[in-house]
């Protein structure tokens, strides 16, 4: 069954994810929103890595029980977690900031809210 | 504060996910999982007690206090444990062959050994202990900032 | 071990401060041979603007908004061009992080 | 290299014990890793390039027998990481002690002192290691501990700001990275840096991975026109941190060069991506010193004066690149050339870490940045003022300081190359010299302000860390011909010449 899905339509997703991620970080100004956007950024990359060590018709990468035949690559899967990690602890540190600033400045907008500029 | 149903439900079913996360962690190095993901699945049980009663509540059992000395204490054990194998390089898996987890695991497709691995069980539960303790913080203080609260410290 | 040679020239600090001791040497010397009837604290030190009365010293201190008033005034038109990207809106930096982009893998495409 | 890493998770227990426990710690552990990387610095002078590798008995198990490619995770340590290495360690063991005081009053101090060690084991981790993925993940936690830290003053709207927008573009300069490196190991299944180079075929996908690392760690390092997010970040990090990221910075800038000259070196077409630099490294020059002296805030001044040196940085480096294949010009000039601007680093970060420590001690006793309000400082403030003096001089190439003798070799090597372009350096020296004159003026000399009579001299720990750069400061202007030959040489040679780092780790395969 998965033979038929083309191999490259994970790499087509990332490829959407990226680019609506990249005009969500250019054009809303609100600073919810850009985190929001550079989630979605985060999962178009951790997409594009999984993409890349598939292999088709592969098992799971555990020598626990496994059938013959060929394995996906593992060593993409644990870049992804790995980044997966640092994007949760990014987007916490991100959110927290944005509660300081609201707190300071009672808005969220990037245009408004800001302090330093020229 | 959630109904009667739900409080107790979820009373119930902490226990579950606390044993599910546990077996995550203790399994990392032979099923997919570890301590980041089994910590996950223990924060998630987190969560729902945030929801079936409210963070208030929760604030008074979970110190942050606690929770960073658990944070440190996991980083702290991991990095004692790659320290330790400093005799003979950084990081080395100095428990091969001793009884701790110290099997020599099969080559190729086998139904798993749980005593192989070396260190990285140890490390998996140093990494789940701080994942919980860190994300639980995380969470509580987001969600206590909702409520117009602030954490201590 | 002090002389920075590059090639084609060298560079001495030693010399240099050496050079700089004579120089001020010197001008101790020019300036103990100056006039002595000059004496802090009486009518010779004030300032004498004219006839005007001079304003108090706090007065008198330039702030940092006026110091090179000609130069920035000259370059007026500089100054607005380049005010008018510096935005300080944090998506307008990432708009210029992804047009460099562009531009850097085009030329880098493009060159090879 | 954990040794920061304990350091930074032991100190909110340690601190349970009381301030005076974790001050100490925190210093007795950082001279330890400082002593560390000096006899780390020594032996990679003497033996060459060190491969430390994670789990195995012996760094030749990084290439098991058979193997084409690289199993484990690595450190590789050579002659350009170590100049980083050395660069960081001095600035944060200044920043460290400059902090003591400082923090005096401040909540979550434990918090800054972790928050500093791990920023420190992020650059270090940055700087040595092997690995592209590393790279991202030390690029990673660099970026969480510098916008952390940033952020620190959390009582400040414009702190909180400052910290949000460093994060903001770290982590989408950082995705790029990662996003370029998924493309490498799609091509060739490797993530080491000696492997990659050592297999790299430079297709159009290795063009595009290019661009993007090329891109990303061009906003890290703030060159012009991606400068925009550092005089906010710079102006509200607290004092001793603003170093640290300043330091941060030039090891996006050591990465980017580990990127083009040992990953793709001797592949690209070096005239014209040298040329990209040299406009760069222009922009950033020009850019950089009109916006600075325009500014009337004392710390938003100094990093713009950052951007503008990072340019003289790139500018150097960007001559070497460009005639790298031009093995005539390259011992002419271009060696000269890179030595330059890979010395104006150290220097740069010494005296501008020196000049922000400075205008924080300002701000520590007046409680305000805007060189509007200030004025007469030097009569209470006698050491602030003499250091000041120290590293404006340094920084507008005043000779015989350090600025002096890394800029000298820049404008000389670049003369040859191109002439405009060595004019253009020196007219932004002369620019910068009547900024720092103009703030001079402003804050320290005229008459004693009313509102300032009462102001005192900064406490003895941010004297002793101001002292401690004063020093190298001047040391390193007495005697630039010792430093250029024991520590910048190598690592011009590093970039340079990539085929001792490669074989390093791929010797044995063919």
């Amino acid at each position: 069954m998965m033979e038929y899905i083309p191999l490259n339509f994970p790499f087509l997703a990332a490829a959407l994810l990226a680019g609506v991620a990249f005009y969500i970080i250019i054009f809303k100004r609100n600073l919810i929103k850009l985190i929001m956007g550079i989630a979605i950024l985060a999962s178009g990359v951790n997409l594009f890595l999984v993409a890349l060590g598939y292999r088709a018709g592969g098992n799971a990468p555990i020598y626990t029980d496994v059938p013959e035949g060929t394995m996906v690559l593992p060593v993409p899967q644990a870049l992804t977690l790995t980044s997966i990690v640092i994007n949760v602890a990014v987007l916490a540190l991100m959110l927290t900031m944005v509660i300081h600033i609201y707190r300071h400045t009672g808005d969220i907008d990037a245009k408004k809210s800001r302090r330093l500029k020229g | 504060m959630l109904s009667k149903i739900v409080r107790t439900v979820a009373n119930q079913l902490i226990l579950f996910i606390l044993i599910f996360g546990l077996y995550i962690i203790v399994h990392g190095h032979l099923t997919p999982g570890g301590g980041f993901q089994g910590g996950a699945v223990i924060v998630s049980g987190v969560v729902m007690l945030m929801v079936a009663f409210s963070s208030k509540e929760l604030k008074k059992s979970l110190r942050e206090r606690v929770l960073s000395i658990m944070e440190s204490t996991g980083a702290l054990i991991l990095i004692g444990l790659a320290l330790a194998g400093i005799g003979t390089v950084f990081a080395y898996n100095f428990l091969v062959g001793t009884p701790i987890f110290g099997r020599i695991p099969v080559t190729g497709p086998n139904p798993g050994d749980i005593w192989t691995g070396g260190v990285i069980p140890l490390m998996n539960l140093a990494v789940g202990l701080k994942v919980v303790a860190g994300l639980s913080a995380v969470v509580l203080a987001l969600a206590l900032f909702s409520s117009g609260e602030e954490m201590e410290e | 071990m002090s002389i920075l040679s590059y090639g084609y020239a060298v560079w001495a600090p030693i010399v240099w401060i050496i050079a700089l001791v004579v120089i001020g040497v010197m001008a101790l010397i020019w300036r103990s041979r100056g006039q002595k009837s000059y004496k802090k604290g009486t009518a010779q030190t004030d300032v004498f603007l004219s006839g005007t009365k001079v304003p108090s010293e706090e007065q008198r201190h330039v702030k940092a908004d006026n110091i090179y008033w000609g130069f920035f005034e000259s370059l007026k038109g500089l100054y607005r061009a380049m005010m008018k990207p510096h935005t300080g809106i944090v998506n307008d930096y990432l708009l210029w992080l992804v047009a460099i982009l562009a531009i850097t893998i085009l030329i880098l495409v493009l060159a090879s | 290299m954990a040794l920061p890493l304990v350091a930074a998770f032991a100190i909110p227990l340690i601190s349970r014990a009381g301030p005076r426990v974790r001050n100490t710690f925190s210093l007795v552990i950082f001279s330890l890793i400082a002593f560390l990387v000096a006899i780390l610095a020594v032996d990679i002078h003497t033996v060459g390039i060190h491969v430390y590798t994670f789990g195995a008995t012996l760094p030749e198990l990084a290439l098991p027998g058979g193997y084409t490619v690289p199993v484990r995770i690595m450190f590789e340590v050579d002659g350009m990481s170590i100049f980083m290495g050395l660069i960081i360690t001095t600035v944060t063991l200044a920043a460290l002690i400059y902090s003591l005081h400082f923090l005096k009053g401040q909540t979550g101090q434990a918090r800054f002192y972790s928050l500093m060690m791990l920023l420190y084991a992020g650059m270090m981790g940055l700087a040595f290691t092997g690995d592209m993925f590393n790279m991202f993940v030390f690029l990673e936690i660099a970026s969480i501990a510098g916008a952390g830290l940033a952020a620190y003053r959390t009582n400040m709207a414009d702190a909180v700001e400052g910290g949000f927008k460093y994060i903001v573009i770290s982590a989408v300069s950082a995705l790029l990275v990662l996003f370029a490196i998924g493309i490498l190991y799609a091509q060739y299944n490797v993530l080491s840096i000696a492997a990659l180079a050592h297999y790299m075929q430079y297709t159009t996908l290795d063009m595009m991975a290019l661009g993007l690392l090329a891109g990303a760690f061009t906003m890290k390092l703030a060159g012009v026109p991606l400068h925009m997010w550092a005089p906010d970040t710079y102006t509200v990090a607290p004092a001793g941190t603003t170093p640290m990221i300043l330091a941060a910075s030039y090891t996006c800038m050591y990465a980017l060069y580990r990127v083009t000259f040992t990953m793709y070196g001797g592949l690209i077409n070096t005239t014209a991506i040298g040329w990209v630099v040299i406009i760069v490294g222009v922009l950033s020059m020009f850019v950089g010193v009109m916006m600075a002296v325009h500014q009337t805030d004392i710390k938003r001044m100094m990093a713009y004066h950052a951007i503008s040196q990072g340019g003289y940085m790139l500018l150097g480096v960007g001559v070497g690149l460009a005639v790298l294949a031009d093995p005539v010009a390259l011992a002419n000039y271009g060696r000269d050339a890179i030595n330059g601007g890979i010395f104006h680093i150290i220097n740069h970060v010494f005296y501008k870490a020196l000049l922000f420590m400075t205008a924080e001690a300002i701000f520590f006793r007046i409680g305000t940045r805007d060189t509007n309000k200030m004025g007469g400082l030097a009569r209470n403030m006698k050491w602030t003022a003499a250091f000041y003096i120290i590293g404006a001089l340094a920084i507008s190439g005043i000779p015989p300081l350090n600025g002096f003798a890394s800029k000298l070799l820049i404008y000389e090597s670049v003369l040859k190359f191109n002439p405009v372009l060595s004019v253009i350096a020196m007219f932004v020296s002369l620019v910068t010299l009547a900024s720092f004159a103009k703030v001079f003026y402003s804050a320290f000399t005229g008459p004693e302000m009313p509102a300032y009579k009462e102001v005192r001299e900064v406490p003895k720990s941010m004297i002793i860390g101001m002292g401690i750069l004063a020093a190298c400061v001047i040391f390193f202007g007495i005697f630039p011909g010792l430093i250029v030959d024991t520590i910048v040489a190598p690592a011009t040679e590093a970039l340079i010449n990539q085929t001792p780092y490669i074989n390093a780790v791929m010797g044995a395969v063919p």
